[in-house]
């Protein structure tokens, strides 16, 4: 035990380790993985990602031109952005933060120039 | 002869953060006879590994074990990489000995932590998970992630290393070092401690071979076996020589484990300073076909994949023999004998991980 | 009990396989016994017609495989009264594939790992014998 | 009896059950309590009884013999009391959610109370979702008494 006490002197004049989290938060680390977003209008609903995604967390409705991300299955692998070609799908360091419900996401195409000649 | 109780002893118990039951026949304070209960974590990965793509099965095995997940994603890709004759570049070996090193160092600590709390020793399982955020820290630096880093991929690794994070990382190291060696013999000379664990469990050389135990359990019994002896990776240059301790009981394998953690620290240095320029990645092509076995060394001892694939995405077979799978039986003969109270420290000796047993 | 692999010499496979008959498997199992060789574990295979099941071994780091090809309803011998540890494997296997094991010392009845609530042993695949004549 | 519901919401109780996770999470909640987070700031304690606890977290993706423990474990637990799912298995089942012995969520089986994402999902993540998971207590407390 005597071996322990210049630890535990240490401690006592040193400043506490703890973060101190939900007062002040903490920046994420730049490379760290945080959670997926996507950046619809660079998407060409492929589909790369949804075929990618071990946990099936995104489809992908190519007629509807419609993404539907489900943040709350999502493993932040980062699986479809590895396999995005477009840089739709990125990862950011900062986590998603916990929800008392889990909605899904669902990203729509903006209304392309195609569309506006025909309406 | 005392009156013969059966008593359960978890799923649900303060000690062990897993669902395990034993079922432990006891007479007087003295066990008997020892029967695990085991399915409370089994989800069925091995027969998830031959439904999906064998690319997407990286993010699956990492999941078997969350402790281990580097050793587990690793296991998996060199088997898949030995079916598709995918030779991985040398700077990808050695940045997965940096990656599964570093998840071994926070796997002890981790464990030599939850030993202090079984023993009631809370503020050095204070101090040692304290040093352990210093590892998590550098895997969020390096990998992205805390726990599952998700770093190895088939023909290689996923993430490079910049100068920058090497040297962050090496300083990193030096701290986790020095705090160390000013705690780690708290635990090895402690009177405590050493009441607590000498002597209790033992396990001979040639038991701990029947039984078929692996990783420190085995070494802790004197027997020289690691797998990282037959040079995978990147430890056929590193150089590799394992730790043995002669006694056999739960004070060994703490010893083992704690030596293992400078050899660790010392193998990620070796490593990241000897780091070799060039490509991560070498782009695998085709479908597995065939069959291959390889086995990693984990935390906990040898991990044998075997894959078996017949030339179409999908996996003919994956099967996963975890460590602790082999460690289980040693328990039945460890236990009977002992005493009750010391059950939770015979059981955490052999570091017993659940969900990788289950799978 | 025909050669039970069909697998091309060209492709990637184990070293040091083994194939005995299931009625040798005890003796050769003995035998690696008595040589210091360290049980792994076992390996099942449904290949649809029949189970291949590997037995895995280790001496020195250097591993040694034997091989027993059965019938799907065929009961094989269980190798615990010389490797007491092997009743996890076997037990593994039966809860998954259903594979009959004779004389296992511990015998959880198909329940080790999977719950009263599944039916059948997951892993097992349908019998693609043509003239299979088991379920 | 105020004072009681004041008293639980400076310090709640909480405790933990894996019903089939792959340790990650169940490290991290560890971590939680350990100096670099310290959950106790908060007057958070781990206990492993769950006639003491008032915060269930869960982790893993339910398996079918695990299911029977967790509804054990919440029909023992005193109201009020929340149930925080941890990590994304525990969401929703994440990558196990087409695993044959899973339920996929925790939801399947017991009312959830807070969400908490991420494999493994981050201390930072458990903290927040452990106080909103109280605040949210602290709002139904007569509700779940069933006044």
């Amino acid at each position: 035990m005597p071996k322990m006490l210049k630890a535990v002197v240490g401690n006592l004049v040193t400043k506490p380790a703890t973060r101190p989290h939900p007062y002040r938060r903490r920046e994420a680390f730049a490379r760290a993985r945080g959670r997926v977003i996507f950046d619809i209008s660079r998407c060409i609903f492929c589909g790369a990602c949804a075929l990618r995604c071990p946990a099936s967390a995104i489809r992908v409705n190519r007629t509807e031109r419609e993404l539907v991300f489900e943040p709350f299955r999502c493993i932040i692998c980062g699986a479809c952005v590895d396999g995005c070609r477009r840089g739709c799908a990125q990862i950011i360091p900062q986590y998603h933060s916990p929800a008392y419900t889990k909605p899904e996401e669902t990203y729509r195409a903006p209304i392309e120039v195609k569309e506006d000649n025909q309406l | 002869m005392g009156v013969k109780t059966i008593l359960p002893f978890g799923p649900q118990h303060p000690v062990l953060p897993e669902p395990i039951q034993l079922r432990i026949t006891l007479e007087d304070e003295n066990i008997g006879q020892v029967l695990p209960a085991l399915g409370y974590v089994h989800r069925g990965i091995e027969k998830a590994g031959e439904k999906n793509d064998y690319p997407l099965n990286v993010y699956l095995v990492e999941r078997v074990c969350g402790i281990c997940s580097a050793t587990h994603g690793l296991a998996y890709c060199m088997a898949v990489e030995k079916l598709l004759a995918v030779e991985p570049p040398l700077r990808a070996n050695y940045l997965r000995v940096v990656w599964t090193e570093l998840h071994r160092l926070h796997s002890h600590l981790l464990w030599l932590g939850l030993l202090a709390d079984a023993f009631g020793f809370e503020s050095l399982f204070m101090q040692i998970w304290r040093i352990r955020e210093m590892v998590m820290d550098a895997l969020e630096k390096t990998a992205g992630n805390r726990v599952i880093i998700s770093v190895n991929t088939i023909g290689g690794v996923r993430r490079d290393l910049t100068e920058e994070q090497i040297e962050e990382t090496l300083r990193t190291l030096a701290e986790c070092e020095k705090q160390l060696n000013a705690i780690l013999p708290v635990i090895l000379e402690d009177y405590t401690v050493r009441k607590r664990t000498v002597g209790k469990g033992v396990l001979t050389a040639d038991q701990a071979l029947r039984l078929g135990a692996v990783g420190p359990v085995l070494r802790a019994s004197g027997v020289a076996q690691d797998l990282r002896m037959t040079g995978y990776a990147a430890y056929g240059e590193l150089g590799f020589e394992p730790i043995v301790e002669t006694a056999g009981d739960c004070y060994a394998r703490a010893v083992v484990r704690a030596r293992e953690c400078f050899q660790t620290i010392d193998l990620v240095r070796r490593a990241l300073q000897n780091l070799p320029e060039g490509d991560i990645l070498t782009k695998p092509r085709g479908n597995p076909n065939g069959r291959a076995i390889v086995r990693v060394e984990a935390p906990r001892g040898e991990l044998l994949y075997f894959v078996a694939g017949n030339g179409t995405k999908n996996l003919e077979r994956m099967r996963v023999r975890t460590p602790t799978l082999a460690n289980v039986p040693t328990l039945l003969e460890m236990l009977p004998g002992a005493e009750f109270a010391d059950v939770p420290v015979i059981t955490l000796s052999i570091d017993p991980c659940i969900s990788c047993t289950e799978r | 009990m025909g050669e039970a692999r069909t697998v091309h010499t060209e492709l990637p496979d184990i070293d040091n396989v083994q194939v005995v008959r299931k009625e040798e498997l005890l003796e050769r199992v003995a035998e690696l016994a008595s040589q210091g060789f360290r049980f792994i574990t076992t390996t099942c295979v449904d290949t649809g017609e029949q189970f291949e099941v590997y037995y895995h071994f280790d001496h020195q780091l250097q591993m040694s495989h034997l091989l027993v090809a059965v019938e799907k309803d065929d009961p094989i011998p269980s190798i615990t009264p010389i490797y007491f540890s092997a009743f996890v494997a076997e037990n593994e296997m039966k809860d998954l594939f259903g594979v009959k094991v004779d004389g296992l010392n511990v015998d959880y009845q198909g329940r080790m790992l999977v719950s009263d609530e599944l039916p059948s042993p997951p892993m097992r695949k349908p019998n693609t014998r043509r003239d299979g004549d088991g379920s | 009896m105020k004072l009681i519901d004041k008293a639980r919401m400076k310090s709640p109780w909480v405790l933990h059950y894996n019903s089939g996770s792959c340790n990650g999470c169940d490290i991290e909640i560890f971590s939680c309590l350990t100096p670099m987070y310290d959950l106790e700031r908060f007057g958070i304690v781990n206990v492993g009884n769950p006639k003491h606890a008032d915060v269930l977290l869960v982790t893993g993706p339910v398996t079918h013999r695990g299911a029977r423990v967790l509804r054990n474990l919440y029909e023992q637990m005193p109201s009020p009391k929340a149930v925080v799912a941890v990590g994304t298995c525990a969401c929703s089942g994440g990558v196990f959610s087409e695993c044959y012995n899973c339920l996929g969520g925790v939801d399947k089986v017991i009312p959830v109370d807070v969400y908490i994402p991420g494999c493994a999902a981050k201390p930072e993540a458990i903290i927040e979702g452990v106080l909103m998971a109280v605040e949210r207590m602290s709002e139904h407390t007569p509700l779940r008494r069933g006044k």
